[in-house]
């Protein structure tokens, strides 16, 4: 085929990872999405069987061997994959196709020919790919390994911005001296590969595990503009540009991902993703998981049983209106929603029934507190608003405890728990709460009111 | 012109307050006012006379006024010290009863009744029947609560769970809907009936809900009144009513039919079903009630149930009820009192259907 | 330098792609919600797989004879094609949970 | 284990509804009860009868009963008929008085008073303080309500505006709180006063307004009681109280101090000041009352002020009160009876603290 | 300079375009953004004087010329027009632009050099400039006039669907002619200009008053595929690229508008903009217009002072707390927010307290009759939710009225009024209301918790 | 017909920017808030005014005798300029009701 009409179809190739791209930013689309990308990527690779090339050997037998080793190995690990382990198993994709950008990279400058002058355009291009190819590989194998655990947080390097700093100039130095030389020295070149990926290791083990979200989708862009590199070497436009497009969404993503954990892009690059003390806890000791606003009210939507457990809390910030609106919102999605009113929540007797009348709760959806014990297990959500106490286990758990035997709700019977509060601060019995450290809890951290609004807007957003 | 108010003998409430004589002297007219009139509605012979009134004896100020204004008709000792040039305006009720009408007319009395003023837009300023019903329906639910051995609220304690009080409304007009709000302010579970259709838009328009029993007599063409119903619709309301009434710890009965005694809601046997300790409230009790058992003007026990006959409870918020009611009855004598001078002009819509008899003549009915 | 400046000037046209290219990866997601995050990064990553492409290139260029780069150009199939195929399933396995449910 | 109920001389409430006998029934007890005992909280015999009980004579019921509850306690003439071994569960209030406990101790009698359970988180489904608390907050609200000859809530109508009563709160415990939120409820503007710092917050929590006093006595140590203020503080305090008090339609008093006399918040000069017409109802009576010229257990109109001293309102509301009431008891009753049995832990802090006089000792105060 | 050099210089242009445009779309950097692309357009008529020519001959007096008088009456027109005549002006404006490119295409037809093929890419680029340029321009001036109220509405076609679409198929004929022609024919080129201009009319004539915004929209993305259509003719990126890009956006926005209006994009284009009898009205009669939640959110977030009057409709919506919502949000924009409580308003004396107090609205926040028609002439604007008979002027201006003589909250001495209702139907008094075809009212018709809610919803957006 | 596909394969990359253009043009404004969609149309329209720059590039190449084409050219410009200044000028006159107040 010509080269022309391939990279017409390729056109089309591209156009399809965008208007996938796009509708994978929507809720609604976003399957449909996906698949529109698939379909372009199967498209650009079939197309690029019948590229014109200098030489064509071609050797389909290694290409479909490897099409069909990595295919299969891909489609199988995706999906035997915990839904838990996601992230991590992004995280090892990303890892790969970075390889493979480092690999072409390398084979390139092997395959360069002889006499080719260093100081060029497309010697520059191969480095390129090489070195951002490897720091997406190695990174990423690190983002991976702890976020899965087998690499621990607590490895901490000394001084990490210092030895960065110092692996960035080595590299770049000896990248410049490469092309400053007067022919290939491709020893150097495996120096410079090995270098590169010692760096992706250094830059990522510095970082938090919870910020590992972020670090994936920044190392993410890397790859893409690594393939980006890789497609200026062959002059091919798919590479290039679906690359770039990948690099530059990813590189917003990673923007939006730090504002909505109240980060600066700054903060994250420079700053040296300099673990935040709450969230990035040291594996033994008891670690509090936070909720974001985003990822709750989706969850929310796509339950089908909610059960909310007013407490103190929802009246100090007389979130009571917004409360019912949320819920109505959730009605409206289809989900069930319900509250368990525990006799003693709030600071007199019937303190929420007062609140929830006053924003209009219908009578029928208030559960007392055996009821709403009974119901536990079929729920899949429990929001705790501002109630503390009320729903401490060790009152069930823990005989040394002021408020052992007080009848609570029991409400880690529930699938998920996410806990409203401001702070970690006790109630009025003024006792710790192991809830808030459980296996299904998370914490939404903030005012309840702020985050009771901001969890309506986001299930009207998603 | 001169002005009089008198000491209701029946009544808390005051026709005339005295931010209103205030006002009145500042027309142009003067005041005079029975010694001790405020007093039960909370208004001191003090502030009376600050304002300008003229305190005098009951007799003096019968003899002298010449428009003399009061919430109960006067009675015929009253009558006898009028001269019968003077303007009453008062609340006969001629459609309850004529006695008092007759008695005003042999004395050749010009008698403007306030609850004969028309039910349109223009004269609503003066409409004594709305502003003192939604009084009263605010104080049927009061008393209710304070006779109801129960919580109004829902509340659930560490002593166990109460469940929010049942509370049927009957009649949703002024004093039905009113009572409907405070019904539902105080956190019981509401519920109300009423024969006009657009009764259930209101109802609902206070987030209550609205009982329905298919087949009413529209009214629209009633402007405002009520109208009877069919026999079928009544037992198949009957029916209804009475299956709501059992499970009810309160009921308020609101439902009249001008001139005509008021329509039976609530059988003997609806009260001796409903439970222990229950309240119902009779707001139509003066023209027989809606309840077959209700004692006007009395509050009595039967069958385990408190049955509360009031058809004047405005008069047990006497502070507030004659402010409404005197500024109901400024609107009304602006119309014809220009520069301390009356001016009546019997072709005026207002005035023609609200006075009831002038010179010896019944005009009600007419 | 010059090289670079004359390298630009000869491909202008690839220039304004890459601009553009650029300012549509911004756009084409400045305004997801916070959780289509994570799917969307995963949608993204498998898409940056298109460095498949690269290697399908270097190994129907490759001297059939040429075993090691052969080896290295499979391996990299292999590689970035877990990355492709992967990733499209995963992304697709996450987005399961956004179906709608029948009300 | 033969549990008594008896007919309470001087109150409408039941120490034992018919649901709780059932439950009593269950677990292995007999229950015998005085013919008419539930009759003024409107359980009738009939219904006890249904539920398993056997309908004695007070004689019979006191003779043979192994335990007796009661809501007051009880006096010389029934002790006489208990065997000493009886268990007595009531409420003595011994801070107020020790009179009547010292007449049990003369009968050597047992006797837990549910007013002593110590307020600890897991006492709180016994605790009748405070479920007998919400109950007097709620209908101090309602009594004011009713008494007031004004409306609570905001009104602008045709004939005229009416602005919202203002209410104010002093002390903000169980019952305080309770009466902010019915008042609320009902369209007021709030206000409360408390010396806890705590209060401030949970005022706000029911959407009123807290009329800050710099400078009191914080309180956390004492567990949920409240403490003696200085001097100098007490005087900030009445004269905000004073300012708010005089504006105000309704205040509720609620604060009290265990062991003590109430604190006079409300002195006669402030009632003089108040508008005519005003209402206070004074929770504390018993103890003196928070208002200076308060008369326990009466309704008095002082200088146009409608007072009410009473501290037992919950009684105003004996069915419902009696159901949290029994709960109460039924939950302390299930710490030391077993199957039937009666195993008295002297060792538990709440049955320690809540005995206040067994086998001729008073153990109150030890 | 170098050609290459420009077109990197117009990159740079096209940029400041993107970015201007990208600005324009968010309410806080909207001026900036509009800044921007002027930036750019000035930098692109200064790069053109510059760029590489067959024949340089210049003439840079003429094009000086041009552009001072240009831009001197295009400055003052843009100064000294109203307010509330920006549309029309818009409208003008666009009209010039697509007159200009139907005059280069024009020109070019004439300058092309003898013999040129006519079945070439260049003739049918240049014929397709002349064909939208003309369109856009005499399409936009009868839009302008339309809006101006020079040319009547009434003005009506017979059978315009069919005029259009034989309209259409005589210019495409008569082009498709043309370039089958063995060579150029200018006087048939002028006869196609004619046509295309009268095409321009007949296409908007149809469309009514109402929907001339969106007309405008449309006929502005065509005057930037007109200008796209020019820059082919002489392979100049800037016109390329702004010209599409602004077509695209163009296009978009049309859609967006035909959503705000709830109306198809089909029915826009094929349905001939049937004029919806609602928004217009014939001129003489008395017309409603309808306000668009979005305006009225922008309008109620800058005003100062906002009066709401509720009435029985916010009762039987039930919107009592989304009313308060929103009041909350714009107080929170720094705007004041007071309710007007008539006397009568709702079914019982007292109807609006009870509602708003159950919402939570703080008494001092109700102002009563006489208090807010005092404070009437200081408002900047009056919400009337679910209310009729309360604001009807006929109680104050028509003795015949069954209401004269009541006393009213008399909204139209405030700066603008919308009125929350489902449709024109009457209140409680069963009598049409003036008011809603007064000068200064629009409607904003919809259940009042609904449009309520959209309004709070877009203030948070705006 | 060939002659167009021809074309269009001679100027492949053309068509890349041109397809870019579409779709940045239209994510740019895909989620404009209603109230800017007037200034936002104004603004659009504004930069339409680009074609400005066809009729430079038309006088600069005329024949400085044509004076027909002379005349016609800075007729466009002038028009052109009036779309692109009044366009912009106007487009900030309605963005001024968007100014923050100070609270
Ligand atoms: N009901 C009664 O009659 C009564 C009477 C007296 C005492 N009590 C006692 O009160 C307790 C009631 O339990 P509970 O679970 O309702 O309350 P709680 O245990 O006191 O906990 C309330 C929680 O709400 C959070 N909170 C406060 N303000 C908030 C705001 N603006 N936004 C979000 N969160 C907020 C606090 O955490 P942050 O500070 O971290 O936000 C606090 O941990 C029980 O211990 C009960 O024994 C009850
Ligand atoms: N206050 C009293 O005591 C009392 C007692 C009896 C009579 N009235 C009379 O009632 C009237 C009160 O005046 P008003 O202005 O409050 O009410 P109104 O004149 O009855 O008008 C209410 C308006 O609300 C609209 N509406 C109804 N449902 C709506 C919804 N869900 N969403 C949006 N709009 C809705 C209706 O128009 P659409 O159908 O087009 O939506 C209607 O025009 C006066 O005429 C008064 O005389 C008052
Ligand atoms: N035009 C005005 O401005 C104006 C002024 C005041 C009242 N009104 C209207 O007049 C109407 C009646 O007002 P009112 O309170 O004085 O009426 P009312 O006291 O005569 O009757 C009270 C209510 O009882 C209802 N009723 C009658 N028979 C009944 C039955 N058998 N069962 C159930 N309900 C029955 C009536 O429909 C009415 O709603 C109301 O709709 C009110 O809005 C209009
Ligand atoms: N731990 C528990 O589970 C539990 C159970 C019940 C009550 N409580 C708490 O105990 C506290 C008191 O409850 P209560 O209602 O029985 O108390 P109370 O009846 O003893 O007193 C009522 C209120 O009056 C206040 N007060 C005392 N002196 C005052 C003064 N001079 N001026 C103003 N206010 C004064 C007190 O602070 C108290 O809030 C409350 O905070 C309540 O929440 C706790």
């Amino acid at each position: 085929m010509e080269k022309e009409l391939i990279d017409f179809l390729y056109l089309i190739c591209i156009i399809l990872f965008i208007v996938g791209l796009k509708r994978l930013s929507h809720p609604d689309s976003a399957k449909k999405g996906n698949m529109i990308a698939g379909i372009g990527m199967g498209l650009a690779i079939v197309i690029t069987m019948f590229y014109p090339m200098e030489n064509e050997s071609n050797n389909y037998a290694w290409i479909f061997g490897g099409l069909i080793i990595g295919g299969t190995i891909g489609y199988i690990a995706a999906k035997k994959i915990k839904m838990t382990k996601m992230p991590e198993m992004v995280s090892l994709f990303n890892g790969l196709g970075g390889a493979c950008s480092m690999l072409i990279a390398a084979v390139e400058f092997y395959n360069l020919p002889e006499g080719t002058p260093m100081m060029s355009t497309q010697v520059l291009t191969i480095i390129f790919a090489l070195f951002v190819g490897s720091i997406a590989f190695t990174g990423s194998i690190v983002a991976w390994g702890k976020l899965d655990g087998f690499l621990r947080d607590s490895l901490v390097l000394p001084a990490p911005q210092i030895i960065n700093l110092g692996m960035l100039i080595v590299v770049l130095g000896l990248s410049a001296y490469i092309m400053f030389l007067p022919e290939m020295n491709f020893t150097l070149v495996l120096v410079l590969l090995g270098l590169s990926m010692v760096y992706g290791v250094t830059f990522v083990t510095p970082i938090g595990g919870g910020d590992m979200p972020v670090v994936i989708s920044l190392l993410n862009s890397f790859t893409g503009i690594a393939a980006a590199g890789a497609g200026l070497i062959y002059g091919n436009q798919v590479m290039i540009v679906g690359g770039i497009i990948v690099g530059a969404a990813g590189t917003i993503l990673t923007v939006l991902m730090c504002n909505a954990m109240n980060r600066s892009l700054f903060n994250v690059v420079i700053g040296g993703f300099s673990g935040s003390g709450k969230s990035s806890g040291s594996g033994r000791e008891e670690v509090v998981k936070e909720a974001s606003h985003g990822d709750t009210a989706i969850q929310l939507k796509y339950s089908n049983r909610v059960l909310i457990v007013p407490g103190y809390g929802l009246a100090v910030a007389q979130a009571q209106h917004v409360c019912h609106d949320l819920e109505k919102a959730l009605e409206n999605e289809g989900v069930d929603v319900k509250y368990a009113i525990h006799p003693v929540a709030g600071r007199m007797p019937g303190h929420m029934n007062v609140l929830l009348a006053e924003a209009d709760v219908p009578y029928p959806k208030l559960l007392e507190l055996e009821e709403a014990n009974e119901q536990m297990p079929n729920t899949d959500m429990v929001l705790v608003i501002g109630a503390n106490d009320v729903v401490n286990p060790s009152a069930k758990n823990d005989p040394g405890s002021p408020i052992y035997g007080m009848p609570i709700l029991d409400v880690e019977l529930a699938g998920t728990v996410i806990v409203l509060k401001r702070s970690m601060r006790p109630g009025y019995a003024g006792i710790q709460n192991p809830l808030f450290f459980g296996e299904k809890t998370k914490m939404l951290f903030g005012d309840a009111k702020d985050s009771l609004s901001k969890l309506k807007t986001e299930v009207g957003n998603a | 012109m001169k002005v009089g108010i008198i000491n209701e003998k029946l009544d808390n409430r005051v026709a005339i307050v005295p931010d209103l004589v205030k006002r009145l002297i500042a027309e142009g007219n003067e005041v005079i006012a029975e010694k001790g009139c405020g007093a039960s509605a909370l208004f001191s012979d003090k502030v009376y006379e600050e304002s300008g009134a003229v305190l005098e004896s009951r007799a003096d100020v019968l003899s002298s006024a010449e428009l003399i204004c009061s919430i109960m008709p006067l009675d015929k000792d009253d009558y006898k010290q009028l001269p019968t040039e003077a303007i009453v305006i008062s609340s006969y009720q001629p459609y309850n009863s004529l006695v008092k009408t007759k008695e005003a007319a042999d004395y050749k009395l010009t008698v403007f009744s306030m609850d004969m003023i028309p039910r349109i837009t223009l004269a609503q300023a003066m409409d004594v029947l709305s502003s003192m019903a939604s009084i009263a329906g605010y104080k049927a639910v009061i008393l209710a609560a304070n006779h109801l051995p129960k919580y109004f609220p829902m509340l659930t304690t560490a002593a166990g769970s109460i469940p929010p009080a049942k509370v049927l409304v009957m009649g949703a007009g002024v004093a039905g809907l009113q009572a409907v709000a405070t019904a539902k302010r105080l956190g019981s579970v509401v519920q109300a009936f009423d024969t006009r259709t657009a009764a259930k838009e209101e109802v609902e328009s206070l987030g209550a809900k609205f009982v329905e029993v298919e087949g009413a007599t529209d009214d629209k063409a009633a402007g405002g009144y009520a109208v009877e119903q069919t026999e079928e619709y009544k037992q198949k309301q009957r029916q209804r009513i009475f299956d709501e009434a059992v499970k009810s710890d309160v009921i308020i009965t609101t439902a009249q039919l001008r001139g005509k005694p008021a329509p039976i809601l609530i059988t003997k046997e609806m009260v001796e079903k409903m439970r222990n300790g229950s309240v119902i409230v009779d707001i139509a009790s003066s023209t027989g009630g809606n309840c077959e058992i209700t004692e006007d003007e009395k509050t009595v026990v039967k069958h385990g149930v408190t049955i509360i006959g009031n058809s004047e409870l405005a008069a047990d918020v006497p502070n507030h009820a004659s402010q409404l009611f005197s500024k109901n009855v400024h609107n009304f004598i602006k119309i014809f009192l220009k520069d301390g001078k009356a001016e009546i002009d019997m072709e005026n819509e207002i005035l023609k259907s609200s006075c009831i008899t002038s010179n010896g003549e019944i005009l009600f009915g007419k | 330098m010059d090289s670079i400046m004359q390298f630009i000037i000869d491909n202008i046209e690839m220039l304004y792609i890459l601009v553009f290219a650029v300012f549509l990866g911004m756009e084409v997601i400045s305004k997801v919600p916070t959780v289509l995050h994570t799917p969307l990064m995963s949608g993204a990553n498998a898409i940056s797989g298109v460095v498949v492409i690269g290697a399908i290139i270097l190994i129907r260029n490759a001297d059939p004879g040429n075993y090691i780069i052969l080896i290295i150009g499979m391996l990299g199939i292999a590689l970035a094609t877990v990355n492709v195929i992967g990733g499209f399933a995963v992304t697709d396995r996450m987005l399961q949970m956004f179906k709608k449910k029948k009300k």
